[in-house]
């Protein structure tokens, strides 16, 4: 079996008398789409929020291709490689869709401090944000502004960012979320292309996404992984059909 | 044809000084029937930069002879050094800082009004006379408030019960009065111009402290007195000027000012009215092209001064009689009535140090 | 509707066309006017670029105007009256000249923006107004009580400072001077605004998370702006001092604070000539309406209040018609 | 330095707390619910001084000048909110801010123009006026301690109606989204004209109960004003107890700090450099406060971390 | 007489146009769903009716014209809102976020609190501090406080896990049964909105291209039109 690439090693989380993670380790490994379900306030995005660095664990680590990252700030674990998207859409709603996506070659390219050159005519930052353009479909909206952007567009650009980090792992928060069904689809079947670029830790509700792509799934519950296993695994697993599925599908 | 300039406050809280100057000035100016005379009045809304920038103004564009009007030593610090420099006269119509009476004195700088010691001084005479041996001491933390102490101090002859520095501005003097009353003072002496001598002596009056208290004119003219009402009666202050000095300029200036304008004459109108006077006197015999001629006509300083004797020191600063006045009520009005002479001919005390 | 790169060269040319108009007409103090513009524009032109691209509402620079205000006038104060100025480890002796002023100035403005700005970015929006007034009257406070360099009455400064190659007295001459300031501050703001760094700064502002998980630090580069935004302000506030040829506590006044930002919201956030045209006009009002009635500042606060009703995006943002997404 | 000084400085300190507390109350309620910021609320401080001097002196009645105040700041508040903020709560922050800047503006000139440019008289009614004795031989105005008793009745109204009214809590759902509760059926252009006007009531008010003290001029509510703010910004702002406690806090700071800063330097430097040092750094001393309070807690006392 | 009528509703958000002509009837006690893929105008809508954004064309609930009424007064007729995104007073309690709400009826905090009865259980705490399925209740709860005639539920189902869908889904099959209250729905389901809606009204690009009886709704159309 391969190394994982990002690891959480016990991850602990309380607000006060809630313990939000309680021991929580998870793997992800090349090339797979590691998924994450629970119910609502289970913790999930609580666990990414600290494996992306913007909360601090009581206890445990986090390591991202080996190195441990528990120490660093949100920024220098996106250096280190990690690309996440947002439950809700993070972007610059003022600025052009290629804006957004030079920004992300801002960050990546480690140097923001250079005040002289205009960013849109920098031939490297412009050529990696209009290459993760073209790959999520936007490329002809590069010219739009954010905010005229729909849902679904949205959440493509949002995808598009984490691209141009071309980042070692991605983490996905409800991908899919505010996504009609055909929207969903388009973005399942993008992120089953994209999981052989960098694997994916997957926090989603949609099941039938989750079903279709998930190599694995864990559940959390109450802040604890209660099961981990294949889609057929947990889809007929008792203890989360009570605390999860209910008796869907 | 003659140009004079007017910066003055004509806005904001600080513009009744400045009305009343202005409203002093050109009262002198109508009544010397002069229509070679144009004087052109701009606000500074009490910020030094406007007023140098008016200053630039008048002596750029309006290329007057004469400036005159500022209200504030700040302000007056701030443009009198580089006018008077670039050849104007200046006449101080009210602001008197310390460092244009000594060494930084210039002959183009005449001051109508008083050295800004000079009433304070006055002050610390009256309470040698009045037998007070242990003063209480206060005022704003700027260079003006300084001033006032040290020249109530340099003339006071007893000791200092206590000495405190409030703040620019400051309304609520609950803390200072509690000192005052714990401090075993026989007296008080208070510089705090404008509104914040006002909230001093309504919240002094309504503390049942009651030792004497004395200052100078500025918060017992007659513009605020009406605000203060009842906390000031009695209160002693000290003033070059005051509505009931008997004499015919004043008894004049009086009269016509209250028909012209509705309303008494402040220490300020009457600081304007003698400017302009001192301005028209010079104007009968010289001419401001001539500017030695003209200097030495506003030194002679031969007019009818609202304040009895007048007449100008070494350093262009005033000599004159100085009054310990007492708060009185008339009527429905509350005004001012001299008790003495605190100070005679008094000139500052930094004349000495100008060389001119 | 003008465009706005059209606009903003009408705005620069009329600025440099009434000085030229005044010096033909024999009007000095036209120029003089016409200087203040200019150097308050320039003042505003740094709080744009903390308030425009970074969103850094600040109510404390006139921190730094008056700074660079004091900067000047100790310099010129110790070159004038020949003492020497003592540094607590070495003393220096004063200057007049522009050059050294105004580096000394720029530098003691970006350490003041540093300090400031480490200690203020700590919090955010009504409380980053609000901490960066309280430091702004800190330094008012110790202006006013700081009786060596004049306490509230501030320090004169007889005759301008010198610039080599010019002479700075003839009005024309320090018109010229500034408005090369202002032009290359602007030229620096308009870069900046198109570069990474002002790329990273705008989503900062906008998305503080987004701009992390990409790898940016949002108080970093908000901190550098602050720098810099404070350096402009700060040798506008030394130019300022020049033309008066007087510094006062007044320099660090919160009106002063609200001044500035006054100008560059009238004028239009985040627009590269917005301070300038706020600044012009703002001038303009103050000037002509003086003359008009005692009661004149009510009708300043009215044609403000108009232009807020009426004219989103201030000046520019009216004339230009390009809308800004949150006008 | 005695017990009894002591003890009346920090009376005087809770007393000044008090009053601003009235102002801060309005400002913060106002910031909580609209995300205004008011740079006017000093004007309608103002407002209130100036109604009141103006009743009290035609009609000789001191509780006349206060009902005046209050309707008077109400109304000018009514007029501001519905004249012209209205317009602008859609737009930026800033605007607001060049807006509430011009009507100060307008308000100072304006009353100027009304009332002519002296200062104006309101005094302490007779009844409320003179010192009494407090236990412990402290001599303290009457006029204070009923201040002190008047901002405390209305800290206590104020907190009942905001957490235990209907009102209140429509008040503060409007604070959280105000979009939604317009939906929901609450008339939310009506509910923040009462609010700015109660507000801006508060504000007359304690303009009216404070220009009995001090001077009633114009410009008298600027020095407030940003007291006012300082005091919400250290109790986190849209709080109504962290306007109290910052309010007390900044009371006391100020009034302590100008009269011990110096006895403390006093020990260390001469009497006179230690009353000129001592008073500038008390002037400062507000604002240390707050920078203090802001580096360790970014968002006042009591504010939310949102 | 149907209770909501739109007909050639126009509506913009700035420069850019949202709406085209949405048609669209709910009746008394009728469960109409309002389908389309996403960016397709169903909030938009849903906006328009709550009088939360201009629109033009026309709008009438119960025969009154809405555009002549603010957002207050449009509710107070007895419309009630589910929003998008559950949008509960943050801070306040649950029973205060009823409350604000409150407005005379069957419909009282006991009634609610009955109906649904795991507010009641949690009256006393902050609506931040609730689950998103719980938060989502007390979106219902609060609208259902107003009394309203017609109830919109935009998305309520959004961002939780399937358990708590369902227990959404009995909630919003129960009001049908038991109140009679006519319900205007969104949701991306396609399941369940057939199992509880009458009728069916699909938006393309802001236009209404297809309406009629739920059951009349065959998977050619709603696969052309709603991508499923
Ligand atoms: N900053 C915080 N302070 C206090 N409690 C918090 C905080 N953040 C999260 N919580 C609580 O921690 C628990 C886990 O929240 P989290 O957002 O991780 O849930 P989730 O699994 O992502 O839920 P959902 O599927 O609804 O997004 C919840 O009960 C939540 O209320
Ligand atoms: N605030 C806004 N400003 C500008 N455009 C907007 C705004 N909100 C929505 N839009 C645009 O209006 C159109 C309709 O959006 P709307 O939210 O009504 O769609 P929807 O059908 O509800 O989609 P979804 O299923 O994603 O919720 C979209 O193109 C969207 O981009
Ligand atoms: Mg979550
Ligand atoms: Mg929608």
């Amino acid at each position: 079996m391969t190394d994982p690439i990002l690891a959480t090693h016990g991850l602990a989380k309380s607000f006060g008398a809630l313990t939000a993670t309680d021991d929580v380790s998870v793997e992800l490994r090349p090339g797979e789409i590691h998924a994450i379900i629970g119910p609502n306030g289970a913790g999930k995005s609580t666990l990414i929020a600290q494996i992306s660095g913007a909360l601090r664990p009581d206890a445990g680590r986090v390591t991202l291709a080996g190195r441990d990252v528990t120490a660093l700030a949100t920024p220098a674990r996106a250096r280190a490689g990690l690309g996440r998207t947002f439950q809700i859409s993070a972007l610059a709603m003022e600025d052009t869709v290629l804006e957004n996506a030079v920004l992300g070659a801002v960050g990546a390219s480690g140097r923001p401090w250079r005040f002289w050159r205009p960013a849109l005519r920098d031939a490297d930052l412009r050529a990696r944000a209009e290459d993760a353009l073209a790959r999520v479909g936007l490329a002809e909206h590069a010219a739009a502004r954010c905010a005229d952007l729909s849902h679904g567009q949205r959440r493509q650009l949002e995808v598009a960012v984490a691209l141009t980090l071309r980042p070692r792992a991605f983490v996905m928060d409800e991908p899919m979320a505010g996504l009609g069904a055909e929207g969903s689809r388009q973005l399942t079947a993008f992120l089953d292309e994209l999981r052989h670029e960098a694997p994916i830790l997957l926090v989603e509700h949609d099941m039938d996404a989750v079903f279709a792509l998930a190599d694995r799934i864990s559940v959390l519950v109450y802040g604890k992984i209660i099961a981990t296993g294949t889609a057929d695994e947990i889809r007929t697993s008792r203890e989360v059909r009570e605390a999860y599925l209910g008796d869907e599908s | 044809e003659i140009k004079v300039g007017m910066i003055t406050t004509l806005s904001g809280g600080g513009a009744g000084l400045g009305i009343d100057v202005r409203d002093g000035f050109m009262l002198a100016m109508e009544q010397s029937g002069r229509d070679d005379i144009e004087v052109v009045i701009e606000d500074d809304q009490r910020k030094p930069d406007i007023a140098v920038q008016l200053a630039d103004e008048m002596i750029q564009s309006e290329r007057v002879d004469v400036l005159t009007g500022i209200i504030w030593s700040n302000l007056a610090m701030a443009v009198i050094p580089s006018a008077v420099n670039q050849g104007v006269i200046y006449l101080s119509p009210n602001a008197g800082p310390s460092a244009l009476a000594g060494a930084g004195c210039h002959e183009n700088y005449f001051n109508v009004a008083w050295q800004n010691d000079n009433l304070h001084e006055a002050a610390g005479a009256y309470a040698n006379s009045a037998g007070y041996t242990n003063s209480f001491v206060l005022a704003p933390n700027y260079p003006a408030g300084q001033d006032a102490l040290s020249g109530y101090k340099r003339f006071f002859e007893g000791e200092l019960a206590g000495e405190l520095y409030t703040q620019l501005g400051q309304t609520d003097y609950a803390a200072e009065i509690a000192q005052i009353r714990a401090s075993g003072a026989d007296s008080v002496f208070f510089f705090l111009p404008g509104g914040m001598g006002i909230s001093f002596l309504k919240q002094y009056a309504d503390s049942g402290v009651d030792i004497p208290v004395i200052g100078p004119a500025f918060s017992f003219d007659q513009g605020i007195l009406q605000a203060v009402g009842d906390a000031a009666l009695g209160v002693v202050n000290t003033s070059q000027w005051s509505k009931d000095l008997d004499n015919p300029a004043n008894n004049a200036f009086v009269e016509s000012f209250q028909a012209e304008y509705g309303r008494l004459p402040s220490l300020y109108a009457s600081q304007g009215f003698d400017t302009a006077n001192l301005l028209l006197s010079a104007l009968e015999s010289a001419d401001p092209s001539d500017a030695d001629a003209f200097r030495a006509a506003l030194r002679a300083a031969d007019f009818e001064s609202t304040r009895g004797d007048f007449e100008f020191g070494p350093n262009n600063h005033p000599i004159q009689d100085i009054y310990a006045r007492e708060v009185i009520q008339e009527g429905d009005v509350y005004t001012n009535k001299v008790l003495e002479v605190a100070l005679e001919d008094h000139a500052d005390a930094y004349a000495s140090e100008c060389n001119m | 509707m003008i465009p706005e790169r059209l606009l903003n060269a009408l705005i620069l040319a009329g600025l440099l066309a009434v000085p030229l108009w005044a010096l033909a007409a024999d009007e000095p103090f036209t120029i003089t006017l016409a200087t203040r513009v200019v150097i308050l524009a320039l003042a505003a032109v740094g709080l744009n670029i903390a308030l425009g691209i970074g969103g850094l509402v600040s109510l404390g620079h006139a921190a730094f105007f008056g700074i660079g205000g004091y900067a000047m006038g100790i310099l010129a104060h110790h070159a004038q009256t020949y003492t020497a100025l003592d540094l607590g480890l070495f003393t220096v002796s004063g200057t007049k000249s522009m050059p050294v002023i105004w580096l000394v100035a720029t530098l003691a403005s970006m350490l003041a923006a540093l300090l400031i700005g480490l200690l203020s970015l700590r919090t955010s929006g009504v409380y980053f107004i609000m901490i960066t007034l309280a430091f702004g009257q800190m330094f008012y406070y110790f202006a006013i009580g700081w009786a060596e360099y004049g306490g509230e009455d501030g320090l004169s400064i007889y005759l301008r400072n010198s610039f080599p190659g010019l002479n700075t007295l003839v009005p024309i001459h320090f018109f010229g001077l500034c408005f090369a300031v202002l032009c290359l501050a602007l030229f620096l703001h308009a870069r900046l605004a198109a570069s990474p760094f002002g790329l990273a700064l705008n989503a900062a502002r906008q998305v503080p998370g987004r701009a992390e998980a990409v790898g940016l630090d949002p108080k970093r580069l908000k901190l550098l702006a602050f720098v810099v935004s404070g350096a402009i302000t700060g040798l506008a506030g030394a130019l300022f001092a020049d033309l008066n040829r007087f510094v006062s506590p007044t320099m660090f006044s919160w009106h002063f604070s609200g001044e500035i930002m006054v100008l560059v919201i009238l004028g239009g956030t985040a627009r590269v000539m917005g301070p300038v045209a706020g600044a012009a006009l703002y001038v303009a009002l103050e000037h002509w309406l003086g003359g008009l009635t005692d009661y004149w500042i009510i009708f300043l606060g009215a044609i403000l209040l108009l232009i807020v009703l009426f004219a989103r995006g201030g000046i520019v943002g009216m004339l230009s018609g390009r809308r800004q997404a949150g006008d | 330095m005695s017990f009894i000084l002591v003890a009346e400085q920090i009376l005087n300190g809770l007393q000044f707390g008090v009053m601003l507390f009235l102002m801060a109350a309005g400002l913060t309620l106002i910031f909580g619910v609209m995300g205004l910021i008011n740079l006017a609320h000093g004007s309608l401080y103002m407002v209130g001084a100036f109604a009141a001097a103006a009743v009290a002196g035609a009609t000789g009645s001191f509780l006349l000048g206060l009902v005046a105040a209050l309707t008077a700041a109400a109304v000018a508040g009514a007029i501001i909110e519905v004249a012209v903020i209205r317009r602008l709560y859609k737009a930026d922050h800033l605007d607001q801010v060049l807006a509430t800047f011009a009507l100060i503006l307008i308000f100072s000139e304006g009353t100027r123009w009304a009332f002519g440019s002296f200062p104006l008289f309101l005094d302490i009614p007779d009844w409320l006026s003179g010192p009494v004795s407090l236990p412990g031989g402290i001599q303290y105005p009457l006029y204070r301690l009923a201040l002190i008793g008047a901002g405390l009745a209305v800290a206590a109204g104020l907190w009942l109606l905001i957490e235990r009214t209907r009102i209140g809590i429509q008040i503060r759902a409007g604070e959280n989204d105000r979009e939604m509760i317009a939906a929901l059926g609450v008339d939310i252009s009506r509910l923040y004209t009462l609010v700015f006007a109660l507000g801006a009531a508060l504000a007359g008010l304690a303009g009216a109960l404070v220009g009995a003290i001090q001077s009633v001029q114009v410009g008298m509510g600027e020095p407030v004003l940003i007291l006012a703010f300082v005091v919400i910004v250290i109790g986190g702002i849209g709080s109504i107890k962290g306007a109290f406690v910052g309010a007390l806090l900044v009371g006391l700071t100020d009034t302590l700090g100008g009269i011990f800063l110096p006895e403390l330097l006093k020990l260390v430097t001469d009497p006179s450099t230690a009353s000129t040092v001592g008073a500038s750094v008390a002037s400062m001393a507000i604002y240390i406060l707050m920078s203090i309070v802001l580096i360790l807690r970014p968002t006042g006392l009591f504010g939310s971390t949102a | 007489m149907s209770l909501l009528t739109l007909s050639g509703l126009t509506a913009r958000y700035g420069a850019s146009q949202a709406l085209f002509g949405v048609d669209l009837e709910v009746g008394a006690g009728e469960v109409v769903a309002l389908m389309g893929r996403n960016g397709m105008g169903k909030t938009t809508t849903v906006k328009s009716i709550c009088r939360m954004i201009p629109s033009e064309g026309r709008l009438a609930f119960d025969g009154r014209d809405l555009h002549a009424l603010p957002s207050h007064r449009a509710a107070r007729l007895g419309i009630g809102l589910v929003p998008e995104g559950r949008r509960c007073f943050a801070d306040l309690t649950v029973a205060e976020n009823l409350l604000a709400a409150a407005r005379p009826g069957a419909w009282d905090m006991d009634a609610v609190t009955a109906f649904l009865p795991r507010l009641g259980e949690r009256r006393h705490q902050r609506a931040a501090s609730l689950s998103g399925g719980e938060q989502q209740m007390l979106a219902i709860g609060r609208a259902l406080m107003t009394n309203p005639r017609l109830l919109i539920l935009d998305e309520a189902t959004e961002g939780l896990a399937p358990i708590i869908r369902q227990e959404i889904w009995s909630v919003i099959g129960r009001l049908k049964r038991e109140t009679g209250m006519a319900i205007l729905l969104i949701d991306k389901s396609l399941r369940e909105l057939r199992q509880v809606s009458d009728r069916a009204v699909i938006l393309v690009r802001g236009k209404t291209v297809w309406s009629g009886a739920m059951d009349t709704l065959t998977a050619d159309v709603s696969e052309r039109h709603v991508g499923v």
